[in-house]
């Protein structure tokens, strides 16, 4: 399948990007992370502490053991600090 | 329920008279206003956000506050981009028959929209530019709801 | 500390923007405002005070919030005389640093106001005049303090 | 000693009057409750259940068992109903 991957705040500048096209057989966000973080150092880092990052499923909160059938958009994010 | 989000400056006291008119059997209304603090030598603070997902993420909080307590109306407008020391953030306006309703609602929205609306803060200064990190104190306030 | 008591009515909107302003340091302001609720064929509520001891009996309590919180600012307004349905009967502001505290001591006046700032309610409709009565919820939520 | 006597709310309506000057001899607010009570029956009425009267002397709240000794101004009056 193929995903929109996005990043914000720190893992976008870790990563360099924002926004990326994915084709991936991850059945579940933590496979898909394994995928990711396997590319490149720079991936490396953004995902060294999966603790410190949220994960949003077509834009909404997720777990990082949920699977990725159906879905379209996947973002990873650290906490949020809203308000 | 009104939910803005928008990187256009709003009019705090303005909104307070619009919202407080058009609320019908409310004793109550409470606002909150967050404004940028300078915490020592901040140039601006950039808001980034989630665009695809924000105003949904709000809307669901916001419908959470309703189902738990009697309001006639909510309010909430994010700000996002780049704010300077003093620029007002964002706003929560609710109302009620009574006053601990709306006040209860208010606090759940705030404690919500800090640690579950996909937003996140950078401060920067002449030096550095720094995300703000999530406090441990922010999430807790959570179990409280 | 602004402590106002008086007849004519006030412009909420314009006070919270006024008040925040002028609040050096503040990251949220939080404000109450109370308005006549037509709880039934209610023609105007009739508020009676005390006029020697509200404004003392008023800032006593705002320093007590002044001393319990770490705030940069108290707004209290509270009319007096004949108020329609929707009219505001009075409004609180707070301002600290932080969220928590704001919203604690806007919620500490506002009880104390309820039960110990000497202002009396009558609700005149067209068949009956009746002075409300306090409420033993009200009395119970000093304790929370 | 001389007083001002206040009264507020449904404590002013029921004696029909909102102040009045009162020589006592009262050591206590509860003596001079006990003193006013014995003049007429609408004082009888007012002060017939001082659980729901308050006490204000000289403008601050007090209990009735405070001593009268040097206060000028006594308010009686409901519950307060503010905010």
């Amino acid at each position: 399948m193929t995903l929109d991957v996005l990043y914000f705040a720190w893992v976008r500048e870790r990563i360099g990007l924002p926004k990326e096209r994915v084709t991936t057989d991850a059945a579940t966000v933590t496979d898909l992370v394994a995928e990711l973080a396997a590319r490149e150092e720079r991936y490396a880092v953004a995902f060294s502490d999966t603790d410190a990052l949220r994960v949003a499923l077509d834009q909404e909160l997720a777990a990082f053991d949920a699977p990725l059938a159906g879905v379209r958009e996947v973002a990873f994010f650290p906490p949020m600090t809203g308000g | 329920m009104d939910i803005r989000v928008q990187e256009a400056a709003f009019d705090a006291g303005a909104e307070l008279d619009a919202f407080s008119a058009v609320q019908d059997g409310a004793g109550a209304v409470v606002t909150f206003t967050g404004i940028v603090r300078d915490t020592g030598g901040l140039q601006h603070m950039e808001i980034e956000h989630y665009p695809g997902m924000t105003a949904r993420a709000i809307e669901a909080i916001a419908r959470d506050a309703q189902n738990r307590w009697p309001l006639t109306g909510i309010l909430v407008i994010h700000r996002y981009g780049a704010l300077p020391p003093g620029a007002q953030i964002m706003m929560v306006a609710t109302a009620s028959a009574h006053r601990v309703a709306a006040f209860e609602a208010a606090e759940f929205l705030m404690d919500y929209l800090k640690s579950r609306a996909p937003f996140w803060k950078k401060e920067i200064t002449d030096e550095s530019a720094d995300w703000v990190a999530a406090k441990d104190s922010d999430e807790d306030a959570l179990s409280r709801w």
